[in-house]
């Protein structure tokens, strides 16, 4: 039953809202009323594919989340693992991809200030971080400019707050040129006895709002038509927020000590769309209601509207719920790190999100309309591979004219962006802070840190962060199953057994059906290896409509692996030793040069089928390697990628300062 | 020998650099809130690296005005032990308890990479474990590194080699390509004419754990160690 | 003709200027109460040879737009003196 | 009485400016070839209350030269009005 009168928003402003017709009646019908416009554009937020995955949860059921030492999946702010001796990690990876389009400097700063507040919203100090960078080719300037501004945004902000940047990858193709991919991980040190939950609890308990103040920032961009936002001109209104890595700073310590409290029933970072989000997803996690007055928040500028205060997405802000009577405790606590901490509300009984401004009630709505209710696309998947798919398939490999000088094509790989040395953009990352880097970037092909616990017992966490996008887009479901299977190996190069995955799924517009089937296969392909090799999926990040001019991009489902070394003296790095050592080829030679970045750089094609990934041949090669690691019998090991055998040679050779000679029999 | 380490809002490093005083060398080590004024429990007192506040304006512009900075002053004067370590020597030099200043790298980026260091003075209780002219491998993290004075103080900081240590090649030598973030005369750190108060840009805490491969760093802190010694 | 120009970039009004707050706060604590509002930006002096003060402007001009200040977070605004 | 005090940081002409050799550098590049000396600096921007002109400026001048200025490095100049 649809409701007789008349909606008040006009067709632009629903489509400004991205909120189609029937997206509309169905809050129409959630709701038994028209919503206001404060509601609309709530729900316009939480209904956006970052907030509710409504076109890829269907896709993301199958992927295995339990295991032995998981002991959060996916649904919380990121998965927590048990390395043992009640050394517990958490850690996830999040994409800034828009933001870092429009201004690269802040899109990435506030890309890694997000995803460390996930991390310490758990109880858990920040530790380490990673990025998966993706740009267009540099010799156009503005993917110079791109490039430069979000390495010098990392580094920017990275080395202020104190989290060393130990690892990543960076790639470079035509199909990122309109659309950089910035993609953020970060792994933490669980430092409170209970792991700190964001369902909120106990009816009566305060609000609280904590960190920096509000401003208008990060509304100019988002989907809203400039109609909703106060006269403010458009010149004053920027796109993108700015990142405080100081106050950030101040707020880790704030947090990780009023968690220590016991004070703290729940706590939730302000990520994208701020107080909606977090009030929200607390009340409906809790099963509860909350209840905020917008007076009361602590605001950067006058005349704010309830809109502009809802939807805000000023950084460096976290809502927390405490036990009554102990919410001064907390505020003592914030107030000494310079910090802004008010009660702002409370919990109440009924499951809603009521909102107060100017002592009238602007926003009333059940919390789980907002979280659970959302529309899910469960999309038909095409039966056939598309026709770009096929023509790459049947591509044949005689028809390629052999090197005449190998050297030359050597020399060219190496000079490529995609595998030359990243030194120019690591060198500008602290990786050294927090004194507990092992194997940096450049010397292996995982990074490599120690863990240490209060009785003294040492530990070793490796992190890699891998996807040859190439791969997926010519064959999604294998490529899926090699970005896991790279990871994996990567880790074992240095020694670690892999534990748990986190993936950031960054793909082009899923109405287009060739888009919605790469997304189909290359989750299908992910969820068969994260199965097979023991490394459940412990949440992570969608990014969709990643496209220039109606162009989607590669699909990229960047994996980020954690795993673990139970000896830290036996760790391994990828150069060569000492001269006299014997070169072993682990697993079988030969494979495809389908999809090569052979064939990219050289002659200049993007084609042909990828390489097969046969997973338990990849469980014996990569068990065999750790194996060999801890025995001694391998001094160092590297995973053969993008460029081949050729390639992974030259580079042992390179960072070991040494030669090798290879007989290449036929 | 009791060591202090302070901690303005903003400096991260004050655990790197009590993992080896305490965790290393066992020395009995406590943190500094910057608005203490009272250093009179520290023989020892280090300002670590980090952002202090948020090295806004420029780095250690705001920190020198802390409380505790009047406090490490008089410490000093009394011929107390002073180390400022990376954002540390530029709070003293903000402070003027050392001459001087540190300006942006040279070619404008942040650097995290492992450097030569040739030690000169080997008088001060941070050196005294090297023998001059020994180069040293350990590692420097900053963005406004790069030491300046005008001609006359770099000339008083040569004639009473109040020079530390020097950024230079393996060998020793000082090639320009050596020289990291563009200080002038290579100058990696400095100490006061007295010799108690020393500030270079370089971490020589993040190598001084054998486990991670590295101890060129740990002679710097074990001065302390036998320092204390020759006060029992 | 050579002229001077100084450029003035700052921030949006609307935009957090974590530099402005800090030093706020540090004068705060130097005893300077009453300062109330501080904004840090960047400041450019450009020497350029031009044939007349109007060229000089329109150059001055779309540096400032094209390099010196970000659009989507700065303002700018510049004076120009015949030297 | 509210006064608007803009302040000027430039580095000593002594002092090696990278930024400024590199924003020359860039306007090359772009084309900007008769631009021949660039200087970047700070700009700072605050509001304070005094009782009379003559006080703020002397609060101005004191605030930059303890704080907003490093002497060894940097010269500053500011210009004063009342809001």
């Amino acid at each position: 039953m649809v409701l007789a009168s008349p909606s008040p928003f006009t067709a632009e402003q629903l489509q400004a809202h991205r909120l189609t017709p029937n997206e509309y009646e169905q809050i129409v019908r959630l709701l038994d009323r028209h919503p206001n416009l404060n509601e609309l554009g709530m729900f316009s937020v939480m209904w956006s594919e970052h907030c509710c995955y409504k076109n890829s949860k269907p896709l993301l059921r199958n992927f295995p989340t339990t295991g032995p030492k998981i002991l959060v999946g996916p649904g919380e702010n990121a998965g927590v693992v048990d390395f043992g001796d009640g050394l517990r990690v958490a850690f996830k990876i999040e994409s800034h991809n828009h933001p870092s389009a429009v201004e690269p400097y802040q899109g990435a700063a506030t890309g890694v200030g997000g995803i460390l507040r996930d991390i310490f919203t758990m109880g858990a100090r920040p530790i380490a971080s990673l990025n998966a960078l993706r740009f267009g080719p540099l010799d156009n300037p503005r993917n110079r400019h791109i490039f430069s501004g979000v390495v010098a945004g990392i580094s920017g902000y990275g080395n202020s707050v104190g989290v060393p940047t130990i690892g990543g990858e960076i790639y470079f193709d035509e199909t990122y040129s309109g659309n950089p991919l910035v993609n953020a991980m970060a792994i933490g040190l669980m430092e409170t006895e209970e792991i700190v939950v964001s369902g909120a609890q106990g009816v009566g308990n305060p609000v609280l709002y904590v960190g920096s103040t509000t401003g208008r920032d990060g509304m100019g961009g988002a989907s809203f038509a400039s109609a909703e936002l106060t006269d403010k001109s458009e010149k004053d209104r920027p796109a993108v927020q700015v990142g405080d890595p100081f106050l950030e700073k101040l707020l880790i310590e704030a947090c990780l000590e009023a968690f220590k409290t016991g004070a703290v029933v729940a706590a939730q970072d302000m990520g994208a769309a701020g107080l909606t989000c977090s009030t929200s997803e607390m009340a409906s996690k809790g099963g509860v209601g909350i209840e905020l007055d917008l007076d009361i928040v602590p605001a950067r500028e006058k005349g704010m509207s309830a809109y502009e205060f809802l939807l805000s997405e000023s950084q460096e802000r976290m809502l927390f719920v405490a036990h009554k009577g102990r919410e001064d405790e907390l505020i003592e606590i914030f107030h000494r790190w310079g910090l802004q901490a008010v009660v702002a509300g409370r919990v109440i009984a009924q499951p809603l999100v009521r909102i107060l401004h100017k002592g009238s009630v602007v926003v009333e709505v059940p919390a789980t309309t907002l979280t659970e209710e959302a529309p899910v696309y469960a999309r038909a998947v095409l039966t056939e591979p598309p026709a770009y798919v096929q023509e790459a398939w049947n591509w044949d490999v005689q028809t390629l004219a052999q090197p005449s000088d190998w050297t030359e094509v050597l020399l060219k790989l190496l000079d490529s962006p995609t595998i030359a040395s990243k030194k120019w953009a690591y060198r500008q990352y602290d990786c050294l802070i927090q004194g507990n880097s092992l194997v940096l970037p450049g010397a292996g092909d995982a990074a490599v840190i120690r863990l240490q616990t209060v009785t003294g017992i040492s530990r070793g966490l490796a992190a890699t962060v891998d996807c040859n996008s190439r791969y997926v887009y010519l064959d999604p479901y294998e490529g899926g199953k090699a970005a896991v299977a790279e990871a994996a190996r990567n880790l074992s190069c240095v020694g670690a057994e892999p534990i748990a995955v986190t993936d950031n799924l960054n793909f082009g517009s899923p109405e287009k059906p060739e888009v919605y089937w790469q997304m189909a296969e290359a989750c299908r392909g992910i969820s068969e290896a994260c199965s097979f090799l023991g490394t459940p999926v412990t949440g992570g990040n969608v990014s969709l409509y990643n496209e220039t001019h109606g162009q989607p991009i590669y699909p990229t489902p960047v994996i980020g692996m954690v795993g673990i070394l139970d000896n830290l003296e036996k760790h391994c790095t990828l150069g060569f030793k000492k001269v006299g050592d014997l070169v072993y080829l682990l697993g079988q030679a030969g494979g495809t040069l389908g999809a090569s970045e052979y064939l990219k750089v050289i002659h200049e094609m993007a084609t042909g089928r990828p390489p097969r990934i046969n997973l338990t041949q990849e469980q014996k090669v990569q068990s065999t390697c750790r194996l060999g690691i801890t025995q001694d019998w391998i001094c160092s090991a590297h995973d053969i990628a993008e460029g081949g055998l050729l390639v992974a040679l030259a580079e042992s050779a390179i960072v070991g300062d040494l030669g090798v000679q290879v007989e290449v029999s036929d | 020998m009791k060591i202090g380490i302070v901690v303005f809002p903003g400096t991260n490093r004050e655990r790197d650099v009590a993992q080896v005083t305490e965790g290393l060398l066992g020395c009995p080590t406590q943190f500094l809130w910057h608005q203490q004024t009272d250093l009179s429990d520290s023989d020892v007192v280090i300002l670590p690296g980090g952002f202090s506040y948020g090295d806004y304006l420029r780095c250690g512009a705001v920190a020198r005005f802390s409380p505790i900075m009047q406090a490490v002053r008089q410490h000093a004067e009394r011929g107390g032990y002073v180390l400022g370590i990376c954002n540390g020597f530029q709070v003293l030099t903000e402070a003027g308890l050392l001459p001087g200043a540190l300006v942006r790298n040279r070619d404008l980026k942040f650097i995290c990479d492992w450097v030569h260091l040739r030690l000169e003075n080997t008088r001060s209780l941070w050196t005294r474990g090297y023998h001059a002219g020994q180069v040293i491998y350990v590692p420097v993290a900053h963005g406004e590194g790069c030491y300046y004075a005008d001609p006359d103080t770099i000339q008083r900081l040569e004639d009473n080699q109040q020079v530390v240590v020097r950024y230079s090649d393996a060998q020793g030598e000082c090639p320009d390509a050596a020289n990291i973030n563009g200080s002038l005369n290579h100058i990696a750190g400095i100490c006061n004419q007295r010799g108690n108060v020393v500030g270079l840009m370089p971490h020589p805490e993040n190598a001084c754990d054998p486990a991670l491969g590295n101890s060129d760093g740990l002679k710097f802190f074990e001065g302390m160690v036998t320092e204390a010694l020759a006060f029992t | 003709m050579k002229f001077r120009a100084t450029v003035q970039i700052t921030l949006r009004p609307s935009v957090l200027d974590p530099q402005g707050v800090a030093v706020r706060a540090g004068l705060q604590q130097m005893g300077y109460a009453q300062v109330e509002e501080v904004r840090v930006g960047k400041y450019v002096q450009l020497e350029l040879e031009a044939e007349t003060e109007e060229q000089a402007r329109q150059q001055v001009d779309r540096i400032s737009d094209q390099l010196l200040a970000n659009p989507v977070i700065e303002n700018y605004h510049f004076d120009l003196v015949a030297v």
